[in-house]
């Protein structure tokens, strides 16, 4: 199934959460902000929300900045 | 009774505020925060690598710090207001620098779209804190529009060039009634401390800290150099002279005539 | 290891020195040493008024402070050794700072004679710290004639104009190997915190600190902007540029295009 | 091939532009744009004091010259275009200064209702020089909406302090390809002689050269000095040093060792 | 009646000196020298390379300037005086220009040998004229022992910095009955304005015309720019306000309310 | 008959023209520049414009300014 | 007996030594330096030194200086 | 004939006036200045002057200066 992912497309398999998503990408979810089809979307939520074809992810971070 | 600074209904004791960019590394962030003093840190939210996803830079900022994310990347008030609530979404509170450019060689900002994401996030119940050029007329508007401090520039954005403004950042301290901050371009300690005898209320420094050869140093002497600047301010500098003024009494010598 | 600064065989760890003149009470002096931390403290030697006999300065310098009488009223170089055997006979010490003034409009000092001056005393086992107007040549002879530091004007005595001479005492720091103090001239708190960022090993303060409307809280101003200056130049300061520089990253934005 | 500089399809071989304010009599007016050499000259628009009815300025400017209107007294964009249209009507020619203040301490410019003033009147024919504070976003729009120049002020109208915004002027001449002509502030010929050696294309002067002892001497003074300047800038000036550089040769000294 | 420099009794109506060094041919000197309209030019004398001998500077020089040869080289009194006198002896006047030094890196003069040369050579009947570190004492002994002028550095010889003594020279202008020429460090033509309006009587420049992209048109610049600093500080420049103060009328505007 | 001029209410004898008015005012034509009305009117027709009740006339002139 | 004290004649009674003029003038010895013909005198020594006619005497103290 | 010239020791065929030496340099006489013994010689002299031994001889010229 093909995601937009941070602007670029990408292939996930079907079904997934977000929660699994991150899982399986290998990314911590304590750090990470997430914007699925512009809307943010809590933490509590991930493992409930399943991933569409077409959907828009952003998944976000804070790095150093002035 | 401490001279606080006061912005967004919290007392600040420290009115230097720290960026946290350009760091050779994020661990350095905690002693450099403490050996500054600062309880302003800004941070800017950025799409994770997923590749190479990096540590969170919020984990290493001390947690009584305020956390001012920045809406770097925003080249109009509708990219600033959807990372301002983005970043605030995700708990990190109610401060915003808005962060306006679409000049990427001198990184200056677009006051017009400044004030318009001004408008909006303040009314949305932000602490709003905006990154701008120098302008009587603009500090007016974003005064009017609910900004919560004025955040003229006094160099370009990294260029350590020092208080190049000082014209137009001393009128805006006398015009406008909101805290002025001067934001990029300070490079020294003493520009700092001169920012402050000048009567603003505070400075931001990142650049000039995280590009030192030591930069827990060189926070520190930042935090120094405010606190003297402040303090000179309240203490009423004395009068330039064109002459010269004996400071040793100018009778009484010691003379055989 | 604490960075101290060693004249005359003595540790100092405040690089600001204290002038006494001008205060509107005497009673205040203990208060502005304190808060200066300044332990080099200056005084000058005058004849008693036999009608209206005043307190001795002395009496209100705090004990451990260095005392460091001047040579003011000197237009020579003996009227200079003169005062200078004096104040050490009264038992206050054998540093001195050699003032060698005819100019009553500028107060600018006679730099021949204070060479002249600076030797005899040198030899005659004094710490001397002779006040000049920065000029390379002289501050070589003065430190082969046995100076313990050479303090270069910033300006005029008492004019609070800062510091107009940089471009020569910038010199002078390159090119002497003894301690170069800015005396005379220093206004604000950041002037004297450039002066230390440029190298200066310590600054002499009097007028600015004393003209302030609140003398104690403008000494803890210097104080605090000397240590900063200090620790900055220690620290390294980093590159000015011509352009800007980005202070958050410049990849990774969330955009929509 | 001489150097000119061409606004609004006019060459202009001198680059003063002349304000006609202040000046004791309106007599002197012929000698000080003759002295400065000045083609472009500016005047303002009033209403007739009926009691008492002045001469009309412009019978005093010399015919070759170029009339230049200001729309001072307009607080917003469609004052300054009705000032505008009335001063062309009345058969002086169609360029006009845009001029919209509404701050009365500084009479610092207000951006953006010059901004919609300059597209308005650029539309309709004029040849529209704004009056503006140094915003490097605020230039492109300027240039956008069809702006014949740009000119940013130097330091408050009639303050004489000089380049106070060299920082930001230097960067609106690298960005904008428009001429950058400083306006207000300049207070003395090398201060309008630096602005022409960063590359403005013109300055105007007014007070400067009407608050002197005498104006037509300092007319003849901008002149050169803008002349200097503009020639230098041409002339491409050599580097500076941090160290010296032997102007004689540092060989064959007639020295007996 | 024109405005004229008069030293060792000759008026002149240029107040540009001009030096000779490190031009790329000596065959560009001739048109140089007419287009800054200098009158006194500056020369050096060496030993000659008698495997290499060179074209002797002196043909080069248009033949109603006068000739001041400098003592570069010499590094005490005595050498500047032998270098003084056979250059008198050669036939080419009687002016000099005394420059003593021993510091390399610098090439700061010492002002104590200037003096001793100095005083021999006014004594011996030649129009002298010191290059000297800017030092109030040195010069009130130079008029002592009969220098024609005292030329004070404004920057270290051939830096293009500019004029970074100006404090001391100033003061040196308010002081000294002797013309003031500033010599060596002025880079752009509107430094060397900025000395002249501060009253100094002339400006010694070389460098900054030597390494133009176009000499010719430098020099051009730097004459116009004198010109222009003289006629200012003549023509009594205004008041410098903190405020702004209009240039147009703030009455009779044409407005609606 | 009331005129406002130059923003002032101002009584003038009934049928003026704008010449008539700058003659009665003891104005040079040459100086002026007049909005009639909102309206700039160009000289030619000062003699032919006779003014009414409440009629806003702008008397202007060029004075120095920067 | 005449005196030059501070550079100006002053009239004592004769005999007085450096502590008895002291006192006379009322000044506190501690605050005091004393310069004797030229000499510096150490405290100690003013009890036993006698003032002679013509003696110049420097009385002198530390004042606040820069 | 061993002469000191600018400094440097160097051979000259014995008897030679200033002038000759000149010539023999190929030096032009219009451009230098000459120290003979540390004393100037006007160049009517150069012709009559014959250098010895040891003498010492400053061949000098003006070049650019600031």
């Amino acid at each position: 199934m093909k995601l937009i992912i941070n602007g670029k497309e990408s292939e996930v398999s079907g079904g997934l959460t977000i929660a699994g998503l991150l899982e399986e990408k290998g990314l911590n979810p304590e750090i990470v902000i997430i914007e699925h089809n512009l809307e943010l979307v809590k933490s509590e939520s991930w493992p409930d929300i399943v991933l569409k074809e077409n959907d828009r992810l952003e998944i976000l971070s804070f790095v150093g900045g002035g | 009774m401490a001279d606080m600074l006061t912005i967004g209904g919290v007392e600040l004791e420290s009115r230097l505020f720290l960026g946290t960019g350009k760091f050779s590394s994020n661990r350095m962030i905690p002693r450099v925060v403490e050996s500054s003093g600062a309880r302003v840190v800004t941070v800017a939210l950025r799409r994770v690598d997923l590749d190479f996803p990096e540590e969170n830079i919020v984990n290493f900022v001390p947690g009584e710090c305020i956390l001012m994310p920045n809406t770097s990347g925003a080249r109009n008030a509708a990219e600033a207001v959807r990372i301002a609530r983005l970043a605030r979404a995700s708990g990190c509170g109610n401060w915003v620098k808005i962060e306006v450019i679409s000049d990427n060689r001198y990184l200056l900002p677009d006051n017009y779209e400044t004030i318009k994401a001004t408008e909006e996030l303040a009314a949305d119940g932000f602490v709003v804190l905006p990154y701008m050029s120098p302008d009587l007329m603009v500090a007016k508007k974003l005064e009017e529009v609910g900004a919560a401090a004025v955040m003229p520039l006094g160099a370009p954005i990294g260029s350590n060039r020092g208080l190049k403004t000082k014209e137009l950042v001393r009128i805006l301290i006398e015009e406008i009634s909101l805290p002025i901050i001067v934001d990029a371009g300070i490079g020294r300690p003493s520009e700092a401390a001169e920012a402050m005898e000048m009567g603003a209320a505070a400075v931001l420094v990142n650049t000039a800290i995280a590009t030192a050869a030591d930069p827990v140093a060189m926070a520190r002497a930042f935090g120094l150099a405010v606190a003297a600047g402040r303090e000179a301010f309240l203490a009423g500098p004395g009068a330039v002279q064109d002459l010269a003024r004996a400071s040793s009494p100018l009778t009484g010598f010691l003379r055989d005539d």
